[in-house]
Parts: C-alpha cells; structure tokens; sequence
C-alpha cells in the first residue's frame, strides 16, 4: 500500500515537475518557493487542504501569490486565488489557541476543494502548487505538494462549547438530586410580598381577586410557574376566605390550572369554599381573550389583579383597564418587550427570571429549584469572567502582552 | 357499453367545461380591483369599529381572519410543500418521504383522546431534533460570545478614547450587575443590595427604549392601514372609505337611538 | 404497551436529540449524511403541524355552530374566510401574480388577508395612547428612569422632536441622535444582556430536559 | 371643586383620546408636515455598507419573514434593500418562513424587478415557503438545493443562472433577515455564529433595542429598526418611498404621546396636592 502511494507520489512528482518545468520554461527561469507543505484542513468534514509555508519578511511591495490545484496527476491546474504577500497569514485563521499553532510568520492557505471539483470521493488525491508574482510576472514557484483530504471526527476548535455542556449537564443533575433530597436555597423575591398584601386588601375589601394566566401553553416555563404561583395565592385566598376568578385562554393550562385550585383549598382547610367555576374558559383568540377579561375586570371592579404567565399584545390592554378600575395590580412575565406596559400600569412586576424564581421559591418543585440553580450558575460564570477577563485582558493590553490578550479571547468565541 | 363511456366522457367533458367557465369567474378585472378597495376599506373600518365598542361588523371580520389566515396557511403548505416535496417525490418512485409524512400525520392522532399517544411520536422526533440543535447553538450565540463580547474591547485600550473606554465599563458593570438582581442563590443584603439596585436602572432604561420604540412601531402600523383607506377613498374607488365610515356612524346613530346600546354604553363609561 | 406508548418515544427524542447534539461537535461527512436527511425530514414532519391548528379551529366553531351556541352565525365566517383564500388558489394554481397581473389568489391576499392581518394589530396604537394616559405612572424613581428613556426615544425617533430638541438643548452641542445611539449602544446593550443570558440557560437546561426524558409535558397525559 | 373637575377631566371617556390619535396620524397623511428625516443611525448605515462593499454579481440572500400585520414598517425595508442589492448588481436569493409573507414578496419584485429590468432566474430567485426553519437553516450550510430544489413556480434551480455556483453559506456573501418574529435570531445563532456568515438584519422597532448585544459582539452586521430605518435606508440609497413618508406622518403622534403622559401624570400631582 505505501509503495503504491509511493510509486504514486513519485510519479506525479515527475509529471508535475514537468510542467513545472514546462511553466518555467515560458515565463524564463523561476525560483523555488522554499517551504510549501499541503496538510489536511483539521476538524471539517474532509473537503478542504490547508496550505502553509514560511512569510518572506524581504519580499518586495507589489509581491502576490496565486494558488493552483489540480485533481489529476499532471496538469490540470486550476487557479484557486490570489492574495497579497501581506495577506492570510496563519493568524488569520480563525481557530483558537488550543487546536491552531499558525503564527504572523507563515502563510495559511484553506482551499475548499468541493466548490472547485464538486463532490469527490473520499480519498481523492490533490496536488497543490503556489507562485510567487511580482508584478504580475512569476518569479518563483513552489514544489507540488500532494494531499488527500480527510474527514475528521471532532471539532477541536469547539472544545470550550463541549466543556461548558458537559459543565452545564454535571450541575443540572447535581442540583435536581440535591433538590430532590434536601431542597435548596432560593432567596425570598420583593414580589412575594406584594401577593400577601394584595390578598389582605381584597378581603377587607369584600371585592374579588382576578389571576391572569396569559396565553402561553403548558409547556413555556412562565406558564408552568404561573401555575405554580396560582396555587400559592389560592390557598391564600381559602385562608382568608376571599374570592378568586381565573380566566384562560388554553384548554390544557385551565385543566392543570383546577387541579392546582382544588388542592390549595384542600390544603387551606376549606374544600367547601372550592368551585368548580373559579378557573372558567374564555377564548382562545388573543384580542376576544383580552377584551372579554378587560369586561370582567371593569365591571366587577376586582380589588387586585394578577398577571403571570406568557404574555404579548394583550398586557397593555389588560393592565390598563386594571389600574383605572384602582384595583393593585402585580404582574409577572418573561416576555420582554412587554415588561415595560405592565412596570408603568402595575404596583409590582416580577422581571423574567423572576417569575420562574417565584415559582420555584413557592412550590419548592425540584425541577424548577434545579432549573434555577443551573441558571444561576450559568450567570455567576459570566460574572465571575467578565469580571476577572475584563482585568486580565486590559493589563495584557496595556502591557503589550498579546498571548494573554488572545488565550482570554479564545477561550469565550463562538467557534 | 359503448353509452356508458359515451356518458361518461360527456359528464368529464361538461365537468371540466365547467370548471373552465368558473376559472373564468375569477379573472381579476379592473373592476375587481375597485371591488377589492371596497372589500379592503370595509373590513378595515369593520375592526376599527371595535374601538368605539364591541358590535357584530366587527366580529365578522374577526371571524374572517381566523379563517382567512389559516386558509393562507393551508393554500401554501399544499402548493410549496405537500405537492413538491410529498406527492411529487412519491409519485417518482422515492418512498422515503412516506416515514416523515406519516409521523407528520401522526400529530393528528391528538385529537382522537383514545390512540393520542401515537402523536408522540411525530413530538418526540421534532422535539428531539429541535432541542439537540439548540443546546450548543445557544451556548455559542448566548453565553460564550455575550462574555467574550463584553470582554472584547478591553483588548484594544491603547487606541480608545477615554469615552469608549467609560462605554466599555458601563456595560460590562451594568451587565454584572443586571446579572446579580437575577441570582437567587444569595439573600441580597447589604453592599449586595446596592449591587442589584444599580442593575435594575439598567433594566429600567431597555425597559424605556423598548417602550419608546414600541409606541413608534404601534403607529407606524396604524398609519399604514390609514394611508391605505386613504387611498381607497378616491374617486377612482368612488370613495369607498368615505361611504363606508358614514355607514358605522349611521349604524351606531341608529343603535343610541334606538335605545339599545344606551344601557350598555353607560356601564362602560362608569367603568373607564 | 407501555413500551410503544411511552419508551420508544422518549428513545427516539433521546437518540435524535443526541444525534444532533453530537453532530455539532462532529464534523465528518457521515455526521452531514445524517444531518441533511433529518433536516429534509423534519421540514415534512412540520409541515403537518399547522392541521393541529387547523382541524381545533374547525372544530370548535363547527360545535359552534350544530349547537347553535351564542353567536354561532359568526362561526360561518370563519369558513367563508378559509375558502375564500382556498378557493381562489385552487383556480390559479397557487399563482398570485402572471404576467398580465394578479391572479385571483393574488386578489384576495391584496384585498382581504392585507387589510384583515394589518388592522388587527393597528388597532393597538389606539391603546397605547390610552395607556400613556391612563396608566403611565412615574410613582417610583425607577419608573422615572424609564421615563426619561421613554421620552428620549419617542421625541427623538421623528423629525419634529429632532427640531425640538435642537431647540430647547441644542446649546449642549449634542443631537438626539447621539443621546438614542447612546443608550441604545450602552446601557440598553447591559440591561438586555443581563435578562437574556439567565433566560438562555433557562432554554438550554429545558432541551437537556426533553432530551433526557425528564420534561415531558408535551406529551400529553396517559 | 376644582379637584371634582379635575377628577373628571382625568377620567375622561378614552374613545375622546382615540379619536384625538385618529385625527393627528390622519391629517398628516392627507396633508404632509414635509419634515423629511435626517439622521442616520450608525446600525443602518453599518447594514448599507455591508451591500455596498460587495463586489457586482456577488449572491446575497434575504430572508423576507413578515406579514401583512408588519407590512407598514418592514416592507418599505425590504424594498429598499432590494433596491440597493439589484441597483449594485447582486444577485439576490430570497427565502422565507412565514406563510404570510409570499404574496408580499410577489408584490415586492414585481415592482422592484421592473424598475431595474431584471429577470426572474437571471438576477434573482424567489425560493418557496418552508415550514421548519430550523431544519432548512441547516440544510443551506450543507447543500442548499437538498430543500430549494424548484423556485416558488415550480421552476428547477439548478441551472439558473442566478445560482451559478451557489451551494452553500459559503458562497454567499452576506445574508439579510427583515423580519417581525424571533427569526432573525435563528439566523444569527443558527448560521452566523456556527458556520460564521455575515447575517445583518431588519427588525420592527419593537425588538430593536433586543438586538443591542448582538450588534456590540458583531454577530449582527448591522440592524435597520422600524420606520425610522426604513427612512434612513431609503435616504442612504436616495430613494424616498414609504418609509420617508411615514416617518412624515408620525411626528404629530409622537409629541401627542409624550403630551398625554406629561398632562396625565401632571394632572394626578395636582389632585393629590390640591
């Protein structure tokens, strides 16, 4: 096997030197570009060489290279590009430290060959040559250089992705047995606070309280933590024996959401109090939803209202109906752009992640406890780098230490 | 025999004479095009309408679009996927296509409470394919890079101004600091209150250029569909919209007179 | 049978899931095989997903109206309007423009989808004025906050607040632009960063759950 | 007494307010202010450079994913840039994934193809409807015609010339998404960070300020934001369309809500104080 590629290598040096030769012939005598190696292109899928071969610190201004490969064993040359002797060196390679050694010293040549000879088999032989030009006119060729691409197994250049999974999958099962087996500790939430009293005016009050589930499905995390959050404030309101009216858009969350009733008010001591039209359905059409809810809201003039859950155009609509009939209004979402209509129109609004924290810190539900801490370790790690790689790189910076600047910045580029 | 082919080829020749003629129904003429403004304003107006407050001309049109979309919806699915990428292939001879057709069918399983549980098979596989693509994706665009983005102009120092170099603090503090007001792990006493204080003014002002931008996004919309029934109350539309506006107002003058909505219209009026 | 109904779905969202976890990090070409035919797969599979939304919105209104509920004569539009985008595609082939024009489908798409699809959500701007009016309040230093970057954007996103602005604070030599580039360069660039890397991990660790089996909601109940 | 009065003036009918909105948005329509917009952001002028370095004949996909609902502020965008990409000679490859969008698509290049004489398959293609994105996002880093094998009239594009030697991302020079919906975010997290594409994009000015981090790391090359961008697209490709035009009609609105949060919350100190 390795004599035929031998024999192989040897025969193709003959007939490419010849050309060489051929090519030399015409343009006059040229030199030989010292150096030029042809390796397979690492971590892709086995459709591309790399080119390398040492930088000419003396090379004159005006000085290029041009990049030809062919398929066959002689001739056949196609051009692949042209650049200036200043361009791709191997820094401009985007691959981070740890899979890449190409320095400022070396060009770095990736040749896609699939865009030049379509789809070739696997182990399909190249043969690759690189001229130097000097205005225009060739002054030196290099040696042909044979390669046969292969397809790699793994992204090395992904490494620091794979180690922040595998990173990120430790905790998660770490948190969700620690959950499981002792709970964890999730710090009280301002909002909570809020809920209590709330539910304290709506009973002195005699008035109604209205929860808002949204219109998210069961399976967003702000719909499944609003469920959770409804039966805090159910049992709540069982205690003190106020009224509660939860109207909904899916089918599905109002199901899950009059198990969670019944059992609050089982647990408060008062399954007498429970009914059955608590949770009732309205529409599952946002603007019929919002609009039949904004009815309910002003003509029953509830004393609180509460929207938690997944919300979009409606929050406007309803949180200003709410907070014209003077009811308190606490609202809670991860929807973004929303957040701003409910932070003006209500007394208390739980931002993002704190809604899922609020359901989380009630229930004491291992998945969402585990889910929590997962995230908030993911934010100390940012944390935690921005600040030491912000201090890190401004020394390297402005001390000139280049390899520290690019180890920090490898180390958190998306590859 | 020979009468029944006869027939039949007379019933296929006046079926498809017919569809011809009904083809023919549906040229869009000049004509048309003057009709459509009319359509078009009428149902503007129609949901419009709700504004002043709930009536039935806006509950057509409301009904309409739930139709209307999920006829737009089915009409692409069938011409763009169904036909090129399922009937075609499988008219060719390339059966493949038939296992994901099948799973794609077994979605609607759902609604056959009794053998539902074959639906999970269409779920499981996208849900599989779509959660394996999004964990490393979003690892990549979210975390590594948001972290290396923040760090990234420390990097070139020397050649910032004073300014730039404030900027860059400024979000890489109020990113940590937004990040703290969302860590529930510690209590946030203390020093560490302060910290997350100063995170949520950050989230104040997104807060604020989100709703900034929202009010801007909200009116572009609606100048949109007023520019258009502006259009359409031309002449050469013969002032459609003029017509149909004059229309609601009679509607509701002769409602409030009538005395039907008097009654409903006070509640809301106490309520808002 | 608990087999079929539950653990060959949740081995098929384990092994696609990891599949196409792995293929990430695996760059060969038998990884890009399996990868491009899911991918043709998955289109297929998904482009059956809208009839769940279909075959409900046909459903509940035709209950609606065999019931002759509350309001059923309103169901009938919502057929009326199905067909009248079917109909039409029909009779020119999914075509909506030819050479000499629109087509019929062309026709109801302009005429009808346009204007139904662009009013809905128009009408929000009338609410929005409303809710500046009725429930924008600056109570907290917060809100104020908010206020201010509220008031920057809308004044400075139009012309006439631009000539304001040059008005009352030109002498501070800065445009409004620069005060909107500012903010929404800088400190929105935090605020939003810091909202959105919890919420991210939040969206990763729920597809390690589906992966894993442990979420599995979607499925539905036994 | 004044406080009474106050009280009602405060919790006035708020269909007056509606009308009063009505009234300030149309009246420009019918009679323009003539305040043109003269301020470009620095995030569009980022996206216009992106098109405008390239050199003619380059391929430059868009993703045109919004419906009639966002018609208003996205497609004087969109219709802009494809302005600029045929006025540059690019070739242009168009895909979406709202079904919504086809037929404003059709309109789009009917008209924009015509004023640049150019031709359907020669200059640009308009690939069909797919329904997952996700999947087709990844398919187009690999072979692009294992999805798009015919154009949206059934043509096969595989010898179009407009295709000539695109396969994948790699041959594609930049892509633009115009979009309402989170799609924009696939496609920088599902191709521009994981197989390094320039993506830049066109939001509604809702989700602009969203997209801040992403335009400071340079994932996104640059990002056109509602109305407002559309003028400023159409000033830096001195084409004034819809977009000028609206921002035109929007002054009036804009001080109008600033007016109602100041009188409003004006009105409930006094009543507190009085």
């Amino acid at each position: 096997m390795t004599k035929n590629k031998l024999f192989l290598f040897a025969v193709l040096v003959i007939f490419t030197s010849g050309s060489v030769c051929a090519a030399a012939k015409k343009a006059g005598p040229a030199a030989v570009l010292p150096g030029f190696t042809a390796e397979d292109m690492p971590y892709d899928a086995g459709e591309a060489v790399l080119l390398r071969w040492p930088v000419n610190p003396a090379a004159a201004a005006g000085t290029a290279y041009e990049i030809y490969v062919s398929s066959l064993e002689a001739g056949g040359w196609v051009k692949v590009t042209e650049f200036d002797a200043a361009a791709k060196t191997g820094a401009d390679i985007g691959l981070p430290f740890w899979a890449w050694n190409g320095t400022k010293d070396e060009h770095a040549v990736k040749v896609e060959l699939n865009n030049l000879f379509g789809n070739f088999p696997p182990g399909a032989v190249f043969t690759c040559k690189a001229a130097v030009l000097e205005k225009g006119a060739l002054k030196a060729e290099s040696l042909p250089a044979t390669i046969a691409p292969q397809g790699n197994w793994f992204r090395l250049d992904r490494l620091n992705n794979l180690i922040a999974l595998l990173g990120l999958i430790t905790v998660f099962f770490w948190a969700v047995s620690h959950a499981k087996r002792k709970g964890l500790f999730i710090r009280r939430i301002a909002g909570l606070d809020a809920i209590d009293e709330a539910i304290g005016r709506a009973t002195e009050m005699g008035k109604p309280i209205f929860y808002v589930p949204g219109i998210g499905s069961m399976s967003s995390i702000s719909t499944i933590a609003s469920a959770f959050i409804l039966g805090e404030v159910s049992k709540k309101v069982a205690q003190y024996d106020s009224h509660i009216k939860v109207p909904h858009y899916d089918p599905v969350v109002m199901t899950v959401c009059k198990e969670v009733v019944k059992q609050s008010y089982l647990e408060a001591g008062r399954p007498d109090s429970y009914r059955d039209d608590i949770n009732h359905f309205v529409s599952a059409d946002q603007f019929s939803y919002a609009a039949s809810v904004d009815g309910m809201i002003s003509r029953e003039k509830p004393a609180a209202c509460f929207y938690m859950g997944h919300f979009m155009a409606e929050s406007l609509l309803l949180a200003e109906v709410g907070a014209t009939s003077g009811a308190i209004q606490i609202a809670g979402t991860d929807v973004e752009h929303q957040l701003p209509f409910f932070f003006t129109a209500c007394d208390y609004t739980l931002i993002g992640e704190e809604l899922y924290a609020a359901g989380a810190y009630l229930s004491k539900e291992p998945m969402l406890l585990s889910a929590l801490k997962v995230q908030d370790l993911g934010k100390l790690v940012v944390m935690v780098s921005v600040f030491f790689g912000m201090i890190l790189v401004s020394l390297g910076a402005k001390f000139g230490w280049d390899g520290l600047v690019r180890v920090v910045m490898d180390l958190f580029k998306g590859y | 025999m020979e009468f029944f082919t006869h027939s039949w080829a007379m019933l296929a020749g006046q079926l498809a004479h017919g569809w011809v003629w009904f083809c023919g129904l549906f040229v869009v003429t000049e004509s048309w095009m003057i009709a459509g403004g009319w359509v078009a304003t009428g149902l503007t107006i129609f949901l419009f309408s709700f504004l002043y407050k709930d009536n039935p001309f806006f509950k057509v049109a409301e009904h309409l679009y739930l139709g209307a979309g999920m006829g737009w919806l089915f009409q692409v699915s069938v011409t763009n996927v169904w036909i090129p990428k399922i009937w075609e292939p499988v008219s060719k001879g390339e059966l493949l296509v038939i296992i994901p057709s099948v799973l794609g069918l077994s979605l609607l399983t759902q609604f056959v409470p009794k053998i539902s549980w074959i639906s999970r098979y269409g779920f499981t596989f996208m849900m599989g394919y779509g959660a394996g693509l999004a964990i490393p994706a979003g690892l990549s665009t979210d975390f590594i890079s948001q972290i290396g983005g923040t760090i990234k102009p420390f990097s070139m120092l020397a050649t910032m101004s004073p300014w730039a170099i404030f900027n860059s603090l400024v979000v890489a503090c109020g990113a940590i600091c937004v990040l703290f007001y969302f860590f529930f792990s510690v209590e946030h006493k203390g020093h560490l209150k302060k910290v997350s204080n100063v995170g949520i003014y950050f989230l104040m002002i997104y807060f604020g250029a989100a709703f900034g931008n929202t009010v801007m996004a909200r009116f572009s919309l609606l100048y949109g569909r007023f520019d258009d029934v502006y259009t359409y109350s031309g002449a050469k539309y013969f002032y459609a919209s003029q017509i149909i506006l004059l229309g609601m107002v009679v509607y509701f003058l002769v409602r409030w007179f009538t005395g039907k909505d008097k009654k409903e219209l006070d509640a809301e009026e106490t309520a808002g | 049978m608990k087999l079929i109904k539950k653990q060959i779905p949740l081995a098929i969202v384990f092994i696609t899931g990891v599949l196409t976890l792995v293929s990430y990090y695996v760059p060969h070409k038998m990884s890009v095989n399996y990868i491009e035919t899911i991918n043709k797969w998955e289109n297929i599979v998904v482009a059956f997903a809208f009839l769940l939304g279909l075959v409900s919105l046909f459903f509940s209104h035709y209950n609606k109206i065999s019931r002759k509920v509350d309001g059923w004569g309103y169901s009938i539009f919502v057929f009326i309007g199905f067909l009248a985008m079917v109909v039409p595609a029909l009779v020119s082939q999914g075509k909506q423009m030819t050479d000499t024009g629109f087509t019929a489908l062309g026709w109801s798409y302009k005429f009808i989808y346009t204007s139904l699809s662009g009013t809905m959500f128009a009408v929000l701007a009338f609410y929005i004025v409303s809710t500046a009016y009725r429930s924008f309040r600056i109570r907290s230093l917060q809100a104020f906050v908010l206020f201010i970057a509220a008031f920057i954007l809308i004044l400075g996103k139009v012309p006439l607040g631009q000539i304001i602005w040059d008005w009352v604070l030109g002498w501070t030599g800065r445009g409004v632009n620069d005060v909107i580039e500012w903010i929404m360069q800088v400190p929105a660039v935090a605020g939003k960063r810091g909202i959105m890397i919890g919420i991210s991990i939040g969206a990763i660790v729920t597809s390690l759950k589906i992966i894993f089996g442990i979420e599995k909601q979607y499925m539905g109940k036994d | 007494m004044l406080k009474e009065q106050l009280q009602k003036f405060f919790k006035i009918d708020r269909r007056w307010i509606f009308l009063l909105l009505a009234v300030t948005l149309f009246v420009p329509i019918m009679k323009p202010l003539g305040l043109p917009n003269k301020t470009i952001s620095p995030a569009t002028k980022r996206v216009y450079e992106n098109l405008e370095k390239l050199p003619a004949g380059s391929f430059v996909l868009f993703s045109l994913d919004y419906d009639p609902s966002t018609r208003p502020e996205l497609h004087p965008m969109a219709t802009a840039l494809v302005r600029h990409a045929f006025s540059r000679n690019l070739k242009v490859g168009v895909v979406t994934y709202i079904a919504g969008s086809t037929g404003l698509i059709e309109e789009l290049f009917a008209k924009v193809s015509r004023e640049y004489n150019k031709v359907d398959g020669q200059d640009y293609v308009i690939f069909p409807y797919q329904p997952n994105i996700l999947a087709v996002l990844t398919q187009m880093s690999s072979d692009l015609y294992g999805i798009y094998s015919k154009d949206r009239n059934g043509t096969p594009v595989r010898d179009m010339p407009v295709l000539k030697g695109i396969k994948s991302y790699k041959d594609m020079s930049v892509i633009v998404c115009v979009t309402g919906t989170a799609i924009l975010d696939y496609w920088v997290a599902y191709v521009g960070d994981k197989y390094r594409v320039p993506v830049a994009g066109g939001v509604t000015a809702i989700s602009q300020p969203g997209y801040g981090p992403y335009l400071q790391t340079n994932q996104l090359k640059g990002l056109i934001g509602g109305m407002k961008g559309a003028a400023e697209y159409e000033s830096l490709i001195k084409q004034p369309g819809k977009g000028t035009s609206g921002i035109d009609a929007l002054n009036l609105a804009h001080l109008l809500v600033l007016a109602l949060i100041f009188t409003s919350n004006i009105l409930l100190i006094l009543i507190r104080y009085l």
